[in-house]
């Protein structure tokens, strides 16, 4: 038996990936009122541990490593936790602390019963999702990481269908079948990976795997696969009526929490994996279909009349966000890909997304609660009446859109250092148009929202101070994120942030948003537009009103199953081709 | 041929039977056998390779078998959540269809 | 005697093949639900029971000998039990016509 | 001969592979499954995996079978609409000219495997003798790779609950599915009062077998949990209700059992789910122990399905026959 | 005696291949279910034959464990499918003309 079982901190990651789990047990055990209690005291503690990680890798200023029962790889398991998986842990855990002071209003065990359904689910698969996304984070096997998927997907179906309506068990079943597909692809390349160089563990694999059949079509059938259930455009067929129509709580950890998991995975495979098999032109395609995202996901989501739908649209556009980063991190000299600025910048796009699209989803559950429906339309005098919820919208938006003091600022920054560098022109302005597209949803909701209403506005029900609270915390985090990334990142990144330069491209985002917003919304979004204004524009809002059409028309096209599986197949053989001819530049 | 490279072949045609069911059947249950079938195609696959492996007095290589019954009882459980699904779906709409919802605002 | 028990294991064997073979021809040329049902228990039954009759005398060991039989035993109640729900299931399916 | 055997059996396995797909009606294609789990346990004994194979009959042929007809008998119509959708000759024709090239590609993968093959089997055998166990795949899943055993009890523990999520809430806590009745004919409560004892002694057998030769827990637990439902389903006993305490203990003992052990090999050898010398088998033997019921349990309450009704009451209509 | 042995499993193997055709032609579901019995017993014929030629006795626990499954998914079968049988009488009637 190995005596050695890794780095002195390595324990930290097994208790991680642990908690949630045992947290999942005794509430299930002690049912009742308590599953909340034993979650809400899990929360503080999984994010204690997630610091603890963060500060011994960094004080040991190298990755991670813990062997399970002491066996070493390739016969036993390792856990293993690199910049990546620390940045994600802690986010995670953050995440998930917010989430819970926000669920506590709406998946509270109703006074008269011993135990509900609702909150007893909720609380338990909240749980069961940190869980598995500890161990997507720091597991080292990729057998491992099938079955953390799985849980994954487990725990994120009833999430999706925990209203119980037909529509949402309809997206459920969707999700559920179109997931399946994809880890069945995902374990298919394991499998070939195993016959090839007989190990499962990412860095005897990284060091073994040689550009060949089998590594090729292992990484493409993997590659697919993840985007299937990450729902990359256009293998987006479950998501937007998913997100849209789960409860708010849910569809925060759907949208923040969930997708991420299989995205990091395919980072993962790209980066650590096989990063000597990937090609320049498998990075385009992925870019490019991340590319494709933002405009259909923005356009539909701007042409959306219900506010969470349009934040679920807003998802399938800011996944699109999270492929970006491959080309950029493609070393073309040595053909390989690399660790560096473009996969930081990556990564903090995914921490900033995370943080900021759940306190998105929070904010439009507090709308919809408060006036019993969340037509955009209908928003005006939310803004007076909640105006802790509609900040945390319009900081969420700011804080995704990459304007000046974020921390998507700084991975936009990151990324366009890497376009530049490599001269990839194309991404630059990718990345630019893409925050412009973010910026007309924040736009057009704000406009909705602050616009001033003739009678007095109905509420609902009054919503929790506590939850308006956490969308806000969470908001700012995301946008606070700057200076917590600014330590270990060189200084030059942020040097002048108030500079003309900064302000007049912060200026031009926040003025083309507006355009688009006015352009592409389905309702004329000033209320009574003025004539002479209105002439002169009439032909480019027709133009942008076809388009807005024909982007939903597409949507519509590809999220049919029979389209998306075929898609599905037809991606796998396009990145095949791609690993295999894509040599080139 | 030896048993081995057969089973393999074999699991080959078996992932493009079940993704042929996958793409093409249009009700859920049965995309849900495809899907069994395309995962026990896996599986035979995964089985072969462990045969293959075949070394040190054993008979096959045991770390892909002993993965083999982890993935066998995650794909059981995979399917009890979609039936679970799927009849619940049944119970509340009456249908099963997977079709797009309506466009919004119709 | 080994020889012996071998013919006799062949023997069983063949016998045991026989109404296997018998009980696939019936279930596909026999008119309706019970004959073939007919054919059927008797490949399950007599097919199973005389390998098991055939495969005896090989055993080396007691354990394995009782497996045997148990399967044999589970085969036998399991095909009794289910061959008659089909036919029950069959015939009320003829009376509701 | 024997590969005139496999032949036969890949050849069948195919067809009724081919014939599942295609078939029009979900009944057959169901029917047509139940068959095909059959076979592949005939599979797996050919690629000398027993302890899959073992796996195989019980879970793939045996509760996945009954899971899936199960569903079928509840389809009620939905098969006519969804012939309604289904996809042109054009979808088809594309649909197969993927699969296939699928299937080349994979093909060409395992005839370029490299030769010998790369095999984790002697640093199995060599440790071997540290755990305490005699069978090979007993030790990977108890001692090398056990985090993956956890992680698998958790995944079905997660899975239930899955399952319960979906239940109305006015049924919340009460017990899954239809009560049967007994059944009149008498032919299915005579089986299920004569098959469980056997197959208890079955299953228990391989339980005990696992450690030194194939079987295990999971072969084990599923032939235990089918004998429960065979009960169920002859209307002489009735689904638990959901909230139940000792349920609630026994889902969750076998993982949290599991996770002590764990934590006692991290102080006494050093390392989460490590053994100290010598007491690799007793431990291992404690883990099977503990996670056989939350098996049992947790394997049956998911051919349960969520629960449907009040505990007692029949729901009007559904009450079994 | 082994190479009898094989020999007679890959016969039972084909054998029940052939009733197979009952499973595909049906016409009702009664008749689907006795060609699953049928191969149920075929296939545990086979791994007895085959473990008794091997040596390998673990098989017949395969055999042990396919008999009890088996035989409780022919209940199901009974339980579930075979019920619906009298609801869904003209679909199989159709279905019986085809």
């Amino acid at each position: 038996m190995a005596l050695s079982t890794g780095t002195h901190a390595g324990a930290l990651l097994a208790a991680a990936v642990l908690l949630p789990f045992v947290g999942m047990l005794l509430g299930v055990l002690l049912g009742g009122r308590q599953v909340q209690r034993v979650a809400l005291a899990c929360m503080p503690l999984g994010l204690a541990l997630a610091l603890g990680i963060t500060v011994a890798w960094l004080r040991e200023g190298q990755t991670l490593v813990y062997l399970l029962g002491g066996w070493a790889p390739p016969l036993g398991i390792a856990l293993r936790a690199d910049g990546l998986a620390v940045a994600m842990l802690l986010a995670v855990a953050a995440v998930v602390c917010g989430i819970g002071m926000y669920a506590r209003a709406d998946f509270a065990t109703p006074p008269d019963v011993r135990e509900s359904r609702a909150a007893f689910s909720y609380w338990l698969l909240l749980m069961a999702v940190w869980g598995a996304l500890n161990l997507v984070f720091v597991s080292g096997d990729l057998f491992t990481l099938y079955v953390a998927l799985e849980l994954l997907t487990f725990a994120g179906v009833p999430l999706v269908c925990l209203a119980g309506s037909g529509e949402t068990l309809r997206a459920a079943l969707r999700y559920m079948l179109f997931a399946l597909c994809g880890s069945v692809l995902y374990l298919l390349g394991a499998v070939l990976l195993y016959g090839g160089y007989g190990t499962l563990d990412i860095p005897l694999l990284a060091g073994a795997v040689q550009p060949g059949a089998i590594a090729r079509t292992a990484l493409a059938l993997m590659t697919a696969g993840l985007l299937a259930k990450t729902a990359l455009f256009p293998l987006h067929i479950w998501l937007p009526p998913a997100h849209g129509g789960a409860p708010a709580a849910a569809s925060a950890v759907l949208s923040a929490l969930v997708i991420k998991g299989s995205w990091f995975l395919v980072l993962r495979l790209w980066l650590d994996v096989m990063p000597g098999v990937v090609t320049w032109a498998s990075a385009q395609l992925l870019a490019g279909l991340g590319a494709t995202a933002i405009v259909v996901g923005s356009v539909v989501a701007l042409r959306q009349e219900r506010l969470k739908l349009l934040v679920a649209y807003s998802t399938v556009a800011q996944i699109g966000y999270l492929f970006l980063m491959f080309p950029l991190a493609f070393d073309a000299t040595g053909n390989v890909l690399v660790h560096g600025a473009a996969s930081t910048g990556g990564l903090l796009q995914a921490v900033s997304h995370a943080t900021a699209k759940a306190a998105m989803f929070m904010a439009a559950g507090l709308v919809y609660a408060a006036l019993g429906h969340d037509r955009i339309a209908d928003l005006a005098g939310i803004a007076r009446a909640l105006p802790v919820t509609v900040l945390a919208f319009v900081l969420a938006g700011i804080a995704l859109m990459g304007v000046v003091p974020s921390g998507a600022y700084l991975a936009k920054k990151l990324l366009l250092d890497a376009a530049d560098g490599s001269g990839q022109w194309w991404w630059t302005i990718v990345l630019q148009g893409g925050a412009a597209f973010t910026a007309a949803y924040v736009v057009l909701v704000l406009g909705s929202a602050l616009r001033r209403r003739s009678a007095a506005l109905m509420q609902v029900k009054r919503v929790s101070r506590l939850a308006e609270f956490a969308a806000l915390l969470l908001a700012v985090g995301s946008l606070a994120l700057a200076l917590a990334a600014l330590g270990p990142l060189p200084g030059h990144l942020v040097s002048n942030p108030l500079a003309p330069k900064e302000l007049a491209m912060t200026l031009l985002v926040l003025v083309g948003g507006a355009l688009l917003a006015l352009g592409l919304s389905r309702a004329p979004l000033l209320a009574a537009p003025r004539p002479a204004a209105a002439a002169p524009a009439g032909r480019l809002r027709q133009a942008a009103l076809a388009l807005g059409i024909a982007c939903e028309q597409a949507d519509r096209l590809v999220r049919r199953w029979s389209f998306a599986s075929i898609g599905l197949l037809t991606l796998a053989a396009l990145f095949g081709a791609l690993l295999l001819v894509g040599r080139a530049t | 041929m030896n048993v081995e490279t057969l089973f393999a072949l074999c699991a080959c045609a078996l992932v493009g039977i079940g993704l042929y069911g996958l793409i093409v059947q249009p009700h859920p249950l049965r995309k849900l056998v495809a899907f069994n079938i395309m995962g026990s195609g896996v599986f035979v696959l995964f089985g072969a390779l462990a045969k293959r492996g075949a070394a040190a007095g054993m008979a096959a290589d045991p770390v892909p078998q002993a993965l083999l019954i982890t993935a066998i009882v995650v794909a059981f459980a995979a399917t009890a959540v979609t039936v679970a699904v799927l009849l619940r779906l049944i119970e509340s709409t009456a249908t099963a269809s997977l079709a797009n919802e309506p466009p919004s605002g119709e | 005697m080994s020889v012996v028990l071998d013919v006799f294991s062949i023997v069983a064997i063949v016998a045991g093949l026989v109404f296997f073979l018998a009980g696939t021809v019936g279930l596909l040329r026999f008119p309706d639900a019970y004959t073939r049902l007919h054919a059927l228990t008797k490949a399950d039954n007599l097919g199973v029971a005389l390998l098991v009759t055939g495969l005896l005398p090989q055993m080396d060991g007691l354990l394995a000998a009782l497996k045997l039989l148990l399967v044999w035993l589970l085969l036998m109640l399991s095909s009794a039990a289910v061959s008659q729900l089909i036919a029950h299931s069959a015939r009320r399916r003829e009376c509701g016509e | 001969m024997t590969t005139l055997l496999s032949l036969v059996v890949a050849l069948l396995l195919l067809w009724l592979a081919l014939w599942t797909v295609v078939a029009r009606d979900a009944f057959v294609a169901v029917a047509g499954f139940v068959v095909y789990g059959l076979l592949l346990s005939l599979v797996w004994v050919r690629l000398a995996g027993i302890d899959v194979a073992l796996t195989e009959a019980a879970i793939g042929g045996g509760l996945t079978g009954a899971l899936l007809l199960g569903a079928v008998g509840r389809l009620r119509g939905t098969e006519a609409a969804a012939a309604a959708e289904r996809s042109g000759a054009g979808t088809r024709a594309f649909a197969a000219l993927l699969s296939l090239g699928v299937t080349m590609v994979l093909a060409l993968c395992v005839l370029a495997l490299p030769e010998p093959a790369p095999t984790l089997a002697p640093q199995a055998a060599d440790n071997l003798p540290a755990t305490g166990v005699g069978n090979p795949i007993t030790g990977v899943l108890l001692a090398f790779r056990a985090l993956d055993t956890l992680l698998e009890a958790i995944v079905l523990v997660i899975a239930l609950l899955a399952v319960w999520s979906l239940a109305p809430d006015r049924f919340w806590g009460g017990r899954p599915g239809p009560r049967y009745a007994a059944d009149p004919d008498g032919v299915l409560s005579y089986l299920a009062r004569v098959l469980p004892p056997i197959g208890i002694v079955v299953g228990l057998y391989l339980f005990w077998a696992g450690a030194d030769h194939p079987g295990g827990k999971f072969q084990s637990a599923t032939i235990l949990a089918a004998m429960w439902l065979l009960v169920q389903m002859a209307g002489l006993g009735d689904a638990p209700r959901i909230d139940g305490r000792w349920l609630r203990t026994g889902i969750v003992v076998g993982p949290l059992a599991f996770v002590a052990v764990g934590l006692l090999g991290a102080w006494q050898a050093g390392a989460f789910l490590g053994f100290a010398d010598g007491w690799a088998k007793p431990m291992i033997v404690v883990i099977e122990l503990a996670l056989l019921p939350t098996l049992v349990l947790v394997l049956a309450l998911l051919l349960n399905g969520a629960p449907a009704r009040n505990s007692g009451k029949m729901p009007a209509g559904d009450g079994g026959r | 005696m082994s190479e009898f042995l094989l020999s007679a499993a890959a016969f039972v193997v084909l054998m029940v291949a052939v009733g197979l055709v009952r499973v595909a032609r049906g016409p009702s579901r009664a008749e689907r279910m006795m060609a699953a019995q049928l191969l149920g017993s075929g296939a545990i014929g086979a791994l007895l034959l085959f473990g008794a030629a091997s040596g390998e006795r673990a098989m017949f626990d395969v055999a042990l464990t396919l008999a009890l499954l088996s035989a409780f998914a022919s209940i199901a079968f009974v339980k579930f499918a075979l019920r619906q049988d009298e609801k869904v009488a003209d679909d199989d009637a159709t279905e019986g003309r085809r």
